[in-house]
């Protein structure tokens, strides 16, 4: 690896860049769910409030940490650092810069599905490993949840990967330099979207952190350090995600070639990459506040007998297409 | 670097309120002009306040309420939960020194009795504009230092 | 109409009706109370029990059960010895009675025999001594009872 | 239980605790977010599904019916509306009305009128409280925004007359305290024109938002021979299909010159509470232009002497949620010689526990919420299944113990 690559890695379009992106969406996030509200939403801190979620971050982060005397604190003080990892790692697989991403392996889809499955038992381990009553009801939820949203969000995964006849995610999102997979594979798409958002324990599936039943989820022990990373590890999983559905069904980063200049052209790669992924974002934003809870069997009724079946029957669609 | 994270700190302190609200033994009205404080006429998010469902997330705790004996050991559990530093903050002529109930049998003489009180916002039951206001007193009134901080709240 | 059929009750039990403006009360010894409840309770439209107020008399406790239907309200009243302050449940008839019932234990110490809610504390915190009087008698005083649950 | 020091009555008792694991049972409150006044819910659960509910009461619970003892009748309408926030103005209405039927005077149509208005702006403003917690514990906070934004417009109507938003002090013995301010006629009139069009717009919402009616269709099902048996009030009466409204039945203020419609409902359940909270703010707001019209010119308050005559008075009003009883008691001084006050949720808590069981965790917060609870009203206890015969007595002590035990327990940090 070359030094390079590493502050590539570490910097931009790596960790540092996705982590400021996942700030940048949970105020995005805030913004868009106070403006249909009614409300204005973080209006002091920084231009626009923008600097909100760095406040809330650095705030917690100097705050006491208390590990309940019944937890195990082995799991609640390393455990955090694992949950961050997932999807820290898991961006330096997204293009974000042109059809290259940092890192590069001919499957590496199959490395994102361990990462999206890593991060859930994370959750798990350190909402059991806290001990609380309420963590406990909340990963049960989680779990059902789980086994929920995971089957229709791999079929989703699955189906661009088919289309384009390519198990890596930069080798999918250049393969639609001519039709992005939404058009080919909307269904897809969509069930992408609602079992991300189950992944996120967004609404209308926030049931494991569901504030008005089980207080906080499986959050509810946490204070702290711990608290301000899970917390930036949801929102860097959310710019994640947007950026996974960017890639596997928008193109990535592709777009019109406008200069022959290789440096303008990268940027304007990482301006169509941001278009794109902030339209995911705000979606998503939309769709989450837009809609109620539902309840855990509700929910996962929907996941089995609806996007289920849909998304078998697109990648069954999918496979008729490639093979023709 | 340290000059740097203290200034740091201090500042996401001013600019991010998480609140916590406890009850105890109130007649709601305080409760619900908190409630109120964080809709869309008032929306104290713009400052940075959030109302958040565990005690442990929290960095100041509203109290409104005359103290029942009931109540007593729930407030200082609650109050326990709290990481530092923690400010507290009592709403309402009964939570300042029991107010109308004063001298009801079952009613205390204010939630200072119980736990250290860092400000008192009076009103029965005070505005929406008060409640915003008096919050923004304390947290400018943090001073920057952290050891500073922790005095002021113990 | 409700006036005559409160004095059948009243015939039936042994008992007395005086009416005022707004109530006909029925006056019966404590052990006919259950049996006048569930009679007024029978009548058209009464199913609905306001309350169970207890009064303090000095000597005596009056205990009044509240039932209503249109214009007017059809008490039951009973009358106990502070000193022996039991009346029968009426939680049989009436279900709705139960925390009524509670409630008056606990705030003027007349116990229902027969309500299972007659144990522990309802209202009051638990701390509150077992010998001091109910708060609601004339005999308690409120200062004292703030210094016996420590709110002083 | 001052004299009976003896008896088996204060043997501490959790038997009944002790059947179910510790696993199983889960703590609701008394600090839950959803419970914005402290109350303690023990749920035993199975899986994710309430087989009981042991509601502990009291944490609310100040001592004002003895206070009310103390103080002189004047004094005793600033305490009584403070027993209760939201419906503070049904409170003090209550007590004055029971107070002055124990006099000769005759309260002027005008005050009448008034009252009329202001206890009809106070059940607006509570319904869309309603509606907009329910929305909330629904995990819809949108909705909750939306109806909490035109909730500050009554708000605004009511300080504007009484000069307060929530503890009103309007009603005082003999009439109301003030007049109606310069062009608040007028002004009644529009805004009650604009609550009355977003509260259509609101039916439309909550009537087509399908994950909001899969969260409140079929929820807290409950029946007449229930409500019945319960002596069950308000809304949660209605919504089994019993027309019972003392408005019309017993009519006080100016109820019976401004008739409201009875708004009744025969499924039983949440969504339906949902629509005929709905339909009587909206009654409400016809009742307030009609008011506004109707109101006659004169006095707005007559002057009471300020000792009482000696007699006893029962008096009940139909609060936001329901009946509220108010029993007065006067020896001919300066001071009550007893005020019994039954409050609303007092007499519905019963029917919020048959609604509960059954359900799962999920919808605790939605069927708690569809009885309206108002706790700071209810300093009261709860004990269950009574109707089954089954006893559960609650280890007052035990049930503390374990819940202080269970948060208190902490290290680290420092």
């Amino acid at each position: 690896m070359t030094p390079i690559e590493v502050l590539q890695l570490l910097l931009f379009p790596g960790l540092t860049f996705f982590v400021w992106l996942a700030f940048l969406f949970e105020w995005l996030e805030r913004k868009t769910a106070a403006r249909m509200q009614g409300r204005r939403g973080p209006v002091v801190t920084g231009p626009y409030g923008i600097l909100q979620p760095v406040a809330d971050f650095f705030k917690l982060a100097a705050k006491e940490e208390i590990v309940p005397a019944e937890s195990d604190s082995f799991v609640l003080r390393w455990g955090p650092a694992l949950y961050f990892a997932a999807p820290a790692i898991g961006v330096a697989f997204i293009p974000v810069v042109g059809a290259q991403s940092i890192l590069y392996d001919p499957l590496d889809l199959l490395f994102m599905l361990f990462i999206l499955a890593f991060s859930t038992l994370m959750a798990l381990m350190l909402g059991y490993a806290s001990a609380g009553r309420y963590s406990t009801i909340a990963i049960g939820r989680l779990v059902v949840q789980y086994t929920g949203y995971e089957i229709p969000l791999i079929l989703a995964m699955v189906t661009p990967a088919v289309l384009a006849r390519n198990l890596s995610i930069a080798g999918i999102a250049a393969a639609q330099a001519n039709l992005w997979y939404i058009f080919l594979a909307p269904v897809a798409f969509a069930v992408f979207i609602i079992a991300a958002l189950a992944e996120l324990e967004k609404p209308p599936f926030d049931i494991p952190s569901a504030k008005t039943e089980i207080v906080g989820g499986w959050m509810t022990e946490f204070s702290g350090n711990t608290l301000a990373y899970v917390k930036l590890t949801k929102n860097l999983s959310y710019a994640f995600l947007s950026a996974l559905a960017v890639s596997l069904f928008l193109g990535g980063a592709g777009g019109p070639v406008l200069s022959a200049d290789p440096t303008v052209q990268a940027v304007l790669y990482t301006v169509y990459f941001l278009a794109k992924l902030f339209a995911v974002g705000f979606v998503i934003f939309v769709i989450r506040t837009a809609l109620a809870r539902v309840r855990i069997d509700q929910a996962t009724r929907l996941f089995w007998t609806i996007l289920t079946p849909l998304s078998l029957a697109q990648l069954a669609v999918a496979i008729l297409v490639v093979a023709r | 670097m340290a000059g740097f994270r203290t200034g740091l700190t201090a500042w996401a302190r001013k600019r991010s309120i998480w609140v916590f609200h406890v009850n105890a033994a109130s007649c709601n009205g305080c409760d619900i002009e908190i409630l109120a404080a964080l809709t869309p006429r008032y929306d104290a998010e713009r400052l940075g306040v959030e109302l958040v469902p565990s005690p442990r997330h929290a960095d100041v705790l509203l109290v409104t309420g005359t103290m029942n004996p009931l109540m007593k050991d729930r407030l200082k559990t609650v109050y326990e939960q709290m990481p530092e530093p923690r400010l507290v903050v009592a709403i309402g002529a009964c939570a300042l020194g029991g107010g109308v109930m004063r001298d009801c049998y079952n009613a205390g003489h204010g939630i200072d009795t119980v736990i250290p009180v860092d400000l008192y916002i009076p009103g029965c039951p005070p505005n929406p504009e008060g409640i915003i206001y008096g919050i923004l007193k304390l947290v400018t009134g943090i001073p920057d230092k952290p050891e500073e901080a922790q005095q002021v709240v113990s | 109409m409700s006036v005559e059929s409160m004095q059948t009750i009243a015939d039936e039990t042994g008992g007395t009706v005086t009416t005022s403006k707004k109530a006909i009360v029925l006056n019966v010894s404590r052990e006919k109370v259950p049996e006048a409840c569930a009679k007024v309770a029978a009548m058209p439209g009464f199913y609905h029990l306001s309350t169970i107020t207890a009064l303090d008399l000095g000597e005596q406790i009056a205990v009044l059960y509240h039932f209503w239907q249109g214009k007017v309200f059809a008490v039951v009243k009973t009358l106990v010895p502070k000193s022996d302050a039991r009346i029968p449940s009426i939680t049989p008839a009436v279900p709705a009675a139960v925390f009524y019932e509670a409630e008056v234990k606990d705030l003027m110490g007349v116990f229902f025999d027969g309500n299972p809610y007659m144990k522990g504390r309802f209202v009051l915190p638990d701390e509150y001594p077992a010998d001091a009087p109910a708060p609601l008698r004339k005999e308690a005083d409120p200062a004292k009872i703030r210094k016996m649950l420590k709110l002083e | 239980m001052s004299d009976n020091t003896e008896g088996p009555h204060y043997t501490e008792s959790s038997a009944g605790l002790m059947e179910y694991s510790a696993e199983s049972a889960m703590p609701f409150g008394p600090v839950h977010p959803s419970l914005k006044e402290p109350e303690y819910f023990k749920l035993i659960l199975e899986g994710e599904k309430i087989v009981q509910v042991m509601p502990r009461i009291g944490y609310v619970h100040r001592g004002i019916e003895r206070a009310a003892q103390d103080r002189t009748w004047v004094k005793n309408v600033y305490l009584v509306e403070r027993i209760c926030g939201i419906c503070s103005f049904s409170h003090s209405l209550g007590y004055t009305q029971g107070v002055e039927n124990l006099t000769p005077f005759e309260i002027p149509r005008r005050a009448r009128y008034l009252r009329t208005v202001v206890h009809e702006l106070e059940r607006i403003h509570s319904h869309l409280l309603w509606l907009g917690l329910i929305g909330h514990w629904a995990g819809f906070d949108t909705l909750f925004m939306w109806i909490w934004k035109d909730r500050e417009h009554s708000l605004d109507l009511l300080e504007a007359i009484t000069g307060n938003r929530v503890n009103k002090s309007y009603s005082t013995i003999g009439g109301v305290r003030k007049d109606l301010p310069d062009g608040m006629a007028e002004r009644l009139k529009t805004e009650a024109g604009f609550i009355e069009k977003r509260l259509d717009y609101y039916e439309d919402l909550m009537g087509g938002e399908e994950t909001f009616t899969i969260r409140t269709r079929g929820m807290g099902r409950i029946n007449q021979e229930v409500t019945r048996r319960l002596s069950t009030v308000g809304p949660l009466l209605r919504c089994t299909g019993i027309p019972r409204d003392i408005r019309v039945e017993d009519p006080y203020a100016a109820y019976d010159e401004v008739v409201p419609e009875v708004m009744t409902s025969n499924d039983g359940d949440v969504a339906s509470l949902i629509t005929i909270r709905l339909k009587e703010a909206r009654d409400s707001c016809r009742m307030i232009k009609e008011a506004v019209d109707k109101m006659p010119s004169g006095d707005f308050k007559i002057n009471i002497p300020r000792a009482i005559p000696a007699g006893e008075s029962m008096f009940h009003v139909e609060a936001p949620r329901g009946e509220l009883f108010y029993y007065v008691k006067s020896a001919g001084g300066s001071t009550p010689e007893r005020v019994k006050i039954r409050t609303s949720t007092m007499a519905n808590i019963l029917t919020g526990v048959e609604m509960l069981k059954g359900h799962t965790l999920a919808d605790v917060p939605v069927v708690l919420t569809g009885m309206d609870p108002c706790f700071g009203c209810m300093d009261r206890i709860a004990v269950l299944e009574v109707d089954k015969g089954k006893e559960w007595s609650i280890g007052g002590e035990a049930l503390r113990k374990y819940g202080i035990d269970y948060y208190s327990k902490r290290r680290g940090g420092k």
